[in-house]
């Protein structure tokens, strides 16, 4: 065997090491994906914190600045300021405030505020700002019709709108792979039935399913319970078609000779399927989810226009920017109340960004 | 007159600047008319790119040419503007490639097709008439029928028939097969080799076929180029070649490989890879698996000198 | 390739019963029915409630309701509306015509736009346009549709260029005679909710054309036609076109049906009578032959969509149309 | 006793078509082969694409069920066995895949892959036994055991073959069928898996059954060759006569297609007209006889034996002596 | 969705036609097939101008034209044009004039009423309109086969009134016991034809009769307007009924709009931006929070923008103060926060705690006022201004609770009762009402600042309403209501103890307390009467009472505005009405 003792090297590897390693080198070249990365860590982050980092309560309601404006920080010398909100009566003009750059107080790090747990766990006060006079608190995005922080509530807002994605999509893609793959692995009837299956629950139009599921559900629940079941209900509808999917990869890769050689070699079905086909989906399925997590941020959008999403007073995105076009008039008044629709896009964007830089890094022909 | 085709000195690189990767260094070659040059080669030593380069097929970027020309009929194809391009492409130079299943529309019928280069180079001919006759030309049985039919409808063989038809249409002086029967069974690569032999003879037309089968070589070539790593290492008559071998990778090839009904006991084998595109070895490309390398392989790049009269090669050591 | 058309529509058949399946299920475990509403009523006592509900078969199990449904639904019969006191294929059919010009109109906008964007993207590959062109997509997927809806309905309003209700004005309400005027009048009124409803289509279907173009210029055929000496127009306009086609004719499919069922927000901003709004209110009244109805005419709808999607396909590609 | 005797093995598929995906007929892909391996024996098996061969090689070890007929290795009928004691009885025949890129797991160290075999068969006491049964396997094939680490994609084609030769040879198998494990292989590298397997058939002992369409390397590392047309063994007997001497005339035509380097030899080409029928409908008789040069009338309706027609050679031709 | 709120879950509205004056000698103008009555019904508006099409935006389709089995808005939106009744009461005045009786009177024992009817008085197929009619209409309100609503306004004890026809114009009535409201409601149910509908009513097709699919030409009618095309989901198409027999004082017989169009627009910013993009011409409901908006472009004199008052909607929350056990012998609130609930210094502790101010401007932008009375200060006829009212102290909230042993006794913040109960419940709503989810929310931190702890659970509205009537297993429930009746006499499902719709504790087989007998007392007494200074008095306590037991806590009550085009003639705006500016639509014109 002399002559295959020398062909032992491997060639010199201008690669790096592993799949994942090349689809980093390759995602890396891709600017505006890792933007949409970066964005996406930082929201995902403050939400993570948002406790800490809003300045008030979700449902703290200041009774006396509805519909107050945003205000701008600025500086004055070195310290940053922001204007001491004033509320006016002036007949006929209802929501007035007087923010007079001349009369400002400065913004403080790290003060104590309004009670909170850090990571739904530790209780704490600190907050990451505030000002030092509670009378005169700071709204960076103003306030809404209840004179709730709007800022505060986009932060609290984004745990569930942000949260709501990946939830939605670990159950989908767990059922929808599993699924999927016993599908394209083992064909014939099995795969007729979950295929029918499938076809008859993407057959179903969403919109007619979420109704009608969410009707089923007990009508007292507790937020947390609905939040579940808007999940449940997204990725009830999901999982067909991402399980159509994986059996359309599964039914290739079972051609692939290593599943071949792993059945030679007598493994078991179920770990061929999870050993062998599932783990080469992942690339599909990680860019999938990428840009399907949009889907479920715009869907409970669409499930809180309904009235079946998320309920007062807790916050969600969806639900904040319900209040924003339930009255067009506030629209024009307090384009604010918008800003739940900017981190939505903003959200949306970032993710797609992302996707579309996963799916051209995971591309091996482009 | 000049020859029909010649390269010179054509460098070719894919990707800018650090992360440039040299496909081929120097490949120079000369066909002239109404001769059948074979390029012979393994997987990624540039006799594709080389081919396609004759009419421009490769898509600029990536691919980027850093040097040499390449003159057909003594006209540089790389300077050609657009429409002078598309005279060569398909009126002086017809293709046919390695997959006839891949490379008709899936989505015309064979008319539909045929009829394009006709059209586009001898309007004149671009008749029913005309494609028929040329189907016949490439021994296609019932060719009336034929036109109508869809691409997927023919089988492997007749789909390489009907490519090579349409690289007829135009009357070109110069056939460019890219592995013309790779992908084909062996019966049925007989066949076409059979079919293109007999075409040269009555078209009188040059033929550049790339392969990496030495067999084929054998069979069709009047002569042979070798390359190895974006490289012409050896260039010579067939028979010559064939039977003289002096680079000593065309040496180890030619012994490496089986022949039918000769008894070889082991086989002399080639060691260690075949080295991709960009991870040339330096000196000579071939020196880390050359049996008979010597010490200053490594260092300098020998070039292509003339060891015989017509018999090029690029080793020192031929002898 | 006529009987494996043939074998898709009857495939249909067990989709629809499925469905209808499904939603009586899913009916039946909504908390109350469409008389819960009148229990509150002290005028109706609860013989009369006993009475009705026995009348909509609504005192049996769902199943057993659902066999009486498709008794009748066999014999074309649909039932009739608890709340409209009308056949609901009646009042279905009325719909069904503006909710079809309107995902029709949208369908075309998205295609007519997204199309030649996205092949200007591809043939454009990493330029300025391709980017631009990403821009604009992400832009329509990136905002909720209800948002942009209202905005429409806002702008509409500012700008006084477009009406902001119903599908004519109301001079021709009631009247029967057609001219060019109304034409464009309607053309007029379908304008806003049609570019809204096309919106987030747009996107998904130009990125897609973008990318299946890319495919299939890296095509043989694609070279071996470059190899032939044919314009680059030619060869992207007939060769690689023709190809990238393919696939997206299965989304033209979906979209047509998705368009249908998902309208039903636009319908409602803009007072577009549609399908979409008749079921939401049906479900909110728990009209269930209605709803059923709806769900399968919906249904059906998004089949025939996937149906006529594989008939174009076949039509397209004569590697379906001629399988056996 | 032979290590492998198949008698009159059948792969049919249904062809479904209509309103109710009736099975209209069957792909007859491998229809009625019989044949025998010696242990540590070589059986070149060749044909053209759509001939039945790979067909054939995944049914001799069920990775295909076979329609009809047998399967016995080393004396047990691998068609009667089922569940457990067929995953047990899989250790004794393995196989070697065409595509080096498909063939290995890119998502798994070679460690793994090769390594694999040992887990589920319980070979490896220990994961430090395991490790170095690894070790020996890559260094058996030529590879250097630190390589257990990388992923496949880090190799070349033909290092790629070398694992998935590993990867058959971890379980100690007496029959390996080899699934045309050269022909994606560049022509330089291709001598080296031959000699490969060579080596390993005299250190283990084992039989191969080599499916190529390459008539000169199956002459090559086949004691016997057996040639199939359209799912039927056409000729069968050994390799060097065979190839010398073919007496059915596809096997003569199929010999003289194959290219020959030397330009001097310039035998007189023997072209086949037209091309491979379709499987589903073969042709009536004897299947060549579309295109058989030597054709008879009776060609078109009697099917050939497979008969002796001279000491240890088999055709399936009424005109061979 | 948007209509639910609107679907008044409690109304027992009566259908509010409206007519003008009694007819008097003015000399009648014929002017072409004007029907022409004996007496003439003259209305003394403005006399307009003929023609012209009115269009109003609606947020659903009608269901039924039937006016009898009709039972929701978007129904009787049309209805009311298309029928008249024997009275027609001015909503603007409260007044009740002659409709298609031209008189009536009643004898001495207050029961037995004669209803004279107009001669010459035709159906919109020409034929004539007579006391078969009458009688039949009340046949079909009685029958117990045809479901409605009607019935049970009309029955005293369960005894319906008698209907009988002395000739082919008079109508005699006579009712078990004096019945005070008996014109308004009476002479307000819609006429149907006995022609038509006689035979539907034999084959027991009369709920399905005057359905949605009837051929506008099938539809015979006595009202001011004709149905000509009804579109489902578009519009519904009215014309002029050219057999109407109203006129004004020129002798113009009404109405004087050609046609007038019900266009269904069922979102709400569509619906106001179509009124101001001149798709419609009505916008009757401008919301407190679009006022400014309005006001701007009304400013502009693109449109006329009036500001009614206050209306008849209140917002109120109650207590489950029902004492029952469910089916399985569960108690429907636990003891322990039922004797919270049944504690009137409990609900007035909690209306003291309630920041009506704060409601009023967040969510209203300061166009509505705090509401502590059962009656709207809308309805003046009724309205008892001496109710006890409940400012936002929250001091005196907590000395009320503290009284009744309710205080925070570990300083948590959180209230607890002798027992060391928290004070918590939940508190639920329909869901897709957005201000009465803020109003919820406001509430919610309302009772927070008291140390109650309320739940805020809005639930699905069909889901609310078995929860209010069926299961009745609820602990407080936030509700609005819309217009409903002026009159007591439509509260005494509400108010009676035995009443279906006591929601706080229904259909009690006996008084449960002390103050709600009392209310019955009062309530059946006033209903007898006929003197209307009398049974003021004996609603004013009524008021009272409820004022101060608080069984329903009010909250705000809305400032009305109306939008329509200054062109518009004859408009005189109410807020007593939900047509605010169309319920005289026969009189309207486009100058």
């Amino acid at each position: 065997m002399s002559e295959s003792i020398s062909s032992t090297n491997p060639s010199p590897t201008r690669q790096p090491r592993t799949p994942w390693q090349l689809f980093w080198h390759r995602l890396r070249q891709r600017r505006i994906a890792l933007v949409g990365g970066v964005i996406l860590v930082v929201l995902y982050g403050t939400a993570l914190l948002a406790g800490f980092v809003a300045p008030h309560n979700y449902d703290r309601e200041d009774r006396t600045r509805f519909f107050h404006p945003p205000v701008r920080p600025h500086f004055e010398g070195l310290r940053l300021v922001v204007p001491r909100s004033v509320p006016l009566e002036i007949e006929g003009k209802q929501f007035a405030y007087k923010l007079d750059r001349e009369d400002s107080m400065p913004l403080r790090f790290f003060v104590t505020g309004d009670e909170y747990k850090l990571i739904g766990l530790i209780p704490a006060r600190l907050h990451f700002f505030g000002t030092a006079d509670a009378n005169y608190p700071v709204h960076l995005l103003g306030t809404d019709q209840l004179g709730r922080d709007v800022f505060s509530r986009l932060l609290y807002g984004s745990q569930i709108s942000l949260s709501i994605g990946l939830v939605g999509i670990a159950l989908t893609f767990t059922i929808g792979m599993l699924v999927g793959g016993i599908s394209g692995y083992y064909g014939g009837l099995v795969d007729n039935g979950i295929m029918r299956l499938c076809e008859l629950i993407m057959s179903v139009p969403g919109l007619y399913l979420i109704l009608t599921l969410r009707a089923t559900f007990p009508p007292d629940l507790s937020s947390t319970r609905v939040y579940l079941l808007i999940v449940v209900i997204l990725s009830f509808i999901g999982w067909a078609s991402m399980a159509r999917v994986i059996r359309g990869m599964t039914l290739s890769l079972r051609e692939r000779q290593y599943v071949l050689a792993a059945r030679a070699l007598g493994q078991s079905d179920l770990r061929i399927i999870i050993r062998h086909i599932l783990p080469n989906t992942f690339s599909y399925v990680i860019v999938a989810a990428t840009l399907s997590v949009p889907y479920y941020i715009l869907g409970e959008v669409i499930l809180s226009y309904l009235a079946v999403g998320i309920q007062e007073p807790q916050a969600s995105w969806g639900l904040m920017l319900k209040d924003a076009y339930s009255n067009y008039q506030h629209l024009q008044q307090f384009p604010w109340l918008l800003a739940p629709g900017a981190a939505i896009f903003v959200t949306v964007l970032a993710f797609n960004f992302l996707g579309d830089g996963l799916r051209d890094a995971a591309d091996t022909k482009a | 007159m000049p020859p029909l085709l010649e390269i010179q000195d054509l460098k070719l690189e894919f990707g800018t600047g650090s992360e440039a990767l040299r496909a081929l260094d120097g490949v120079s070659l000369v066909l002239e008319e109404g001769q059948t040059l074979c390029l012979v080669g393994e997987s990624g030593c540039g006799k594709s790119v080389t081919a396609l380069s004759i009419a421009q097929l490769l898509p600029t970027p990536p691919a980027r040419y850093v040097g040499g020309r390449i003159l057909v009929n003594g006209h540089n194809v790389l300077e050609m503007d657009k429409g002078s391009l598309r005279r060569i492409r398909g009126g002086t130079v017809g293709y046919i490639f390695q997959e006839p299943g891949a490379s008709l529309n899936p989505v015309y019928r064979v008319g539909e097709q045929l009829i394009e280069p006709l059209r586009l180079h001898r309007p004149a001919a671009a008749t029913e008439k005309e494609m028929v006759e040329l189907l016949k030309l490439v021994g296609i049985p019932e060719p009336e029928l034929r036109l109508r039919d869809y691409p997927h409808q023919l089988s492997g063989g007749m789909q390489q028939r009907v490519m090579i038809a349409m690289a007829l249409a135009a009357q070109p002086k110069l056939l460019i097969a890219d592995e013309p029967t790779t992908a084909l069974d062996v019966t049925i690569q007989a066949q076409i080799l059979e079919l293109l032999r007999d075409l040269k003879h009555r078209l009188g037309m040059s033929i550049l076929l790339i392969t990496h089968n030495l067999g084929i070589v054998g069979d069709i070539a009047d002569r042979v180029a070798v390359m190895y790593a974006g490289q012409v290492v050896e260039e010579a008559p067939a028979d010559q070649l064939l039977r003289r071998p002096m680079h000593p990778y065309t040496r180890a090839l030619m012994r490496s490989v089986p022949e039918l009904g000769r008894e070889m006991g082991r086989l002399e084998a080639i060691a260690g890879t075949v080295p991709a595109v960009g991870a040339f070895p330096s000196g000579c490309r071939f020196h880390p698996r050359c049996p008979v390398v010597q010490p200053d392989c490594s260092q300098k790049a020998p070039a292509l000198i003339e060891a015989e009269p017509a018999c090029h090669v690029r080793c020192p050591h031929w002898k | 390739m006529w009987t494996y058309l043939f074998q898709r529509l009857l495939h249909m058949i067990p989709i629809l019963i499925g469905v209808s399946l499904l939603t009586f299920l899913l009916m039946s475990l909504t908390p109350g029915d469409y008389y819960s509403k009148l229990e509150n009523n002290p005028q109706i006592t609860k013989e009369k409630l006993t009475q009705l509900r026995a009348k909509a078969h609504l005192d049996r199990p769902w199943y057993v309701r659902y066999g009486y449904w498709m008794k009748d639904a066999l014999r074309g019969d649909l039932g009739y509306s608890l709340e409209y006191k009308i056949p609901v294929s009646e009042l279905i059919v009325m719909r069904l015509w503006n909710t079809f010009v309107l995902a029709l109109a949208a369908l075309l906008i998205a295609w007519l736009v997204a199309l030649p964007l996205g092949i200007w993207a591809a043939v454009r590959k990493d330029s300025w346009v391709d980017r631009g062109c990403a821009m604009i997509a992400f832009l329509g997927l990136s905002i909720p549709e209800i948002l942009l809806g209202l905005m429409a309905l806002l702008f509409a309003y500012a700008s006084g260029w477009f009406p902001v209700s119903g599908v004519e004005s109301n001079r021709y309400i009631g009247v029967e005679d057609w001219d060019a005027a109304r034409v464009l009048n309607r053309l007029h009124h379908l304008t806003l909710p049609a570019l809204v409803l096309a919106a987030s289509s747009l996107a998904g279907i130009m990125r897609q054309m973008r990318s299946n173009l890319l495919d299939t210029l890296r095509a043989d055929y694609v070279t071996a036609a470059r190899a032939r000496g044919l314009s680059e127009g030619w060869v992207v306009g007939k060769h690689a076109l023709r190809n990238a086609i393919n696939p997206l004719l299965t989304i033209f499919g979906y979209s047509l049906a998705g368009l249908l069922s998902g309208a039903f927000i636009i319908e409602n901003i803009f007072s577009w009578p549609g399908l979409g709004r008749l079921t939401l209110e049906a479900l909110t009244s728990q009209d269930y032959r209605l709803v059923v109805a709806t769900v399968v005419m919906a249904t059906g709808l998004l089949m025939v969509g996937n149906f006529i999607a594989d008939l174009l396909l076949a039509w397209s590609d004569p590697r379906i149309r001629l399988r056996e | 006793m032979s290590l492998l005797e198949v008698k009159d093995l059948k792969v049919h598929f249904p062809v479904r078509q209509g309103l109710f995906s009736r099975v209209k007929g069957y792909v007859r892909a491998v229809d009625g082969v019989s044949f025998s391996i010696e242990p540590g024996e070589t059986l070149g098996l060749v044909g053209e694409s759509g001939c039945g061969k790979t067909t054939l090689g995944r049914a001799v070890i069920r990775l295909i069920e076979p329609t009809a007929g047998s399967v016995v290795l080393e004396g047990a009928d691998l068609r009667k066995l089922r569940g457990e004691a067929l995953r047990q009885k899989r250790r004794t025949f393995q196989m070697i895949f065409q595509d080096p890129v498909s063939s290995l797991n890119p998502r798994m160290t070679v460690g793994q892959i090769v390594g694999e075999a040992l887990e589920i068969h319980n070979l490896a006491p220990d994961a430090a036994a395991r490790r170095e049964r690894v070790g020996e396997l890559l260094k058996s094939v030529g590879l250097d055991p630190l390589h257990a680490q990388r992923y496949p994609h880090e190799f070349s084609g033909g290092q790629r073959q070398r694992i998935g030769i590993a990867r058959a040879l971890a379980v100690r198998p007496k029959l390996i069928v080899c699934d045309e494990p050269i022909s994606a292989l560049d022509v330089s590298v291709q001598a080296q898996i031959i000699n490969l397997l060579g080596d390993l058939q005299q250190q283990e002992g084992v039989a191969y059954l080599f499916i190529a369409h390459d008539l000169a390397v199956v002459e090559h590392i086949s004691r016997r060759v057996m040639v199939m047309y359209l799912g039927k063994v056409v000729e069968m007997g050994e390799s060097r006569s065979l190839c010398r001497d073919p007496k059915h005339p596809y096997t003569k035509a199929l010999i003289s297609a194959v290219p020959v380097v030397d330009p001097k030899s310039k035998r007189q080409r023997m072209l086949l007209p037209g091309d491979v029928p379709s499987p589903i409908n073969p042709p009536s008789g004897c299947p060549f006889h579309p295109r058989c040069p030597v054709a008879e009338a009776r060609c078109k309706t009697e099917v050939p034996e497979l008969r002796e027609v001279t000491p240890g050679r088999w055709a399936a031709c009424h005109l061979a002596q | 969705m948007k209509t639910i709120g609107q679907i008044a879950l409690l109304s027992l509205a009566g259908i509010l036609l409206s007519g003008c004056d009694k007819g008097n000698g003015t000399k009648i103008v014929d002017r072409g097939n004007a029907t022409v009555t004996e007496p003439p019904l003259v209305v003394p508006c403005q006399p307009g101008k003929p023609g012209g099409r009115l269009v109003i935006a609606s947020f659903g389709d009608p269901k039924t034209f039937n006016p009898i089995t009709e039972n929701e808005s978007s129904s009787t939106d049309i209805i009311r044009l298309l029928f008249m009744g024997l009275a027609v009461l001015d909503t603007q005045t409260q007044e009740v004039r002659p409709g298609l009786a031209h008189k009536w009177n009643v004898e001495a024992d207050q029961k037995t009423w004669t209803f004279h009817l107009r001669k010459g008085v035709v159906w919109s197929d020409g034929k004539p309109l007579t006391a078969d009619d009458v009688v039949f209409t009340w046949q079909v309100v009685y029958d117990p086969k045809i479901n409605n609503v009607t019935a049970d306004l009309f029955k005293i004890d369960g005894k319906n009134f008698e209907v009988t026809k002395v000739d082919d114009l008079t109508v005699k009535v006579v009712t078990p016991e004096p019945y005070a409201p008996f014109i308004e409601y009476f002479g307000s149910v819609p006429i149907i034809p006995q022609h038509v509908l006689a035979p539907k009513v034999a084959a027991g097709e009369f709920e399905s009769a005057y359905g949605i699919n009837t051929p506008p030409a099938e539809m015979v009618t006595c009202g001011p307007f004709n149905l000509k095309q009804f579109k489902p989901g578009e519009f519904t198409l009215l014309e002029r009924n050219p057999r109407f027999f109203m006129v004004d004082a020129e002798g113009q017989s009404l109405p004087y709009l050609d046609t007038l169009i019900y266009k269904v627009v069922p979102d709400m910013n569509a619906m106001s931006l179509a009124f101001l993009n001149d798709e419609c011409d009505v916008h009757e409901n401008v919301r407190p929070d679009e006022y400014d908006k309005f006001r701007g472009e009304a400013d502009k004199g693109k449109f006329k923008l009036t500001e009614l008052g206050l209306g008849l909607e209140r917002g109120f929350l109650w207590f489950n103060m029902n004492p029952e056990k469910d089916k399985n012998g569960k108690a429907l609130v636990s003891p322990t926060k039922l004797k919270w609930f049944t504690n009137t210094k409990f609900r007035q502790a909690i209306s003291y705690a309630m920041d009506r101010p704060s409601i009023v401007k967040s969510i209203y932008a300061n166009r509505a006022a705090p509401n502590y009375s059962f009656v709207s200060q809308a309805n003046s006829k009724w309205y008892n201004p001496d109710t006890p009212q409940y400012p936002f102290d929250l001091g005196k909230a907590k000395a009320l609770l503290k009284e009744i042993g309710i205080e925070d006794r570990d300083g948590n913040g959180l209230l607890e009762d002798a027992e060391g109960n928290v004070i918590e419940f939940i508190m639920n709503t329909n869901t897709g009402n957005p201000v009465r989810e803020k109003l919820a929310t406001m509430i919610a931190s309302d009772l927070k600042k008291l140390g109650v702890k309320l739940v805020y659970q809005p639930i699905e509205f069909n889901s609310l309403v078995s929860k209010i009537n069926n299961t009745k297993d609820y602990e407080c429930i936030l509700m609005g209501l819309g217009g409903g009746g002026v009159d007591p006499a439509s509260s005494m499902n509400v108010l009676l103890s035995n009443g279906f719709t006591h929601q706080w504790y229904p259909r009690q087989t006996k008084p449960a307390t002390e103050w709600e007998a009392r209310i019955d007392t009062l309530m059946n007494e006033q209903i007898k009467t006929l003197d209307q200074s009398k049974r003021k008095k004996l609603f004013d306590e009524v008021q009272h009472i409820l004022g101060e037991q608080m069984p329903m806590i009010y909250t705000t009550s809305p400032k009305i505005y109306s939008a329509y085009r200054g062109s518009l003639g004859n408009v005189r705006p109410t807020a007593l009405s939900s047509y605010r500016v169309t319920w005289n639509a026969e009189e309207l014109f486009f100058k």
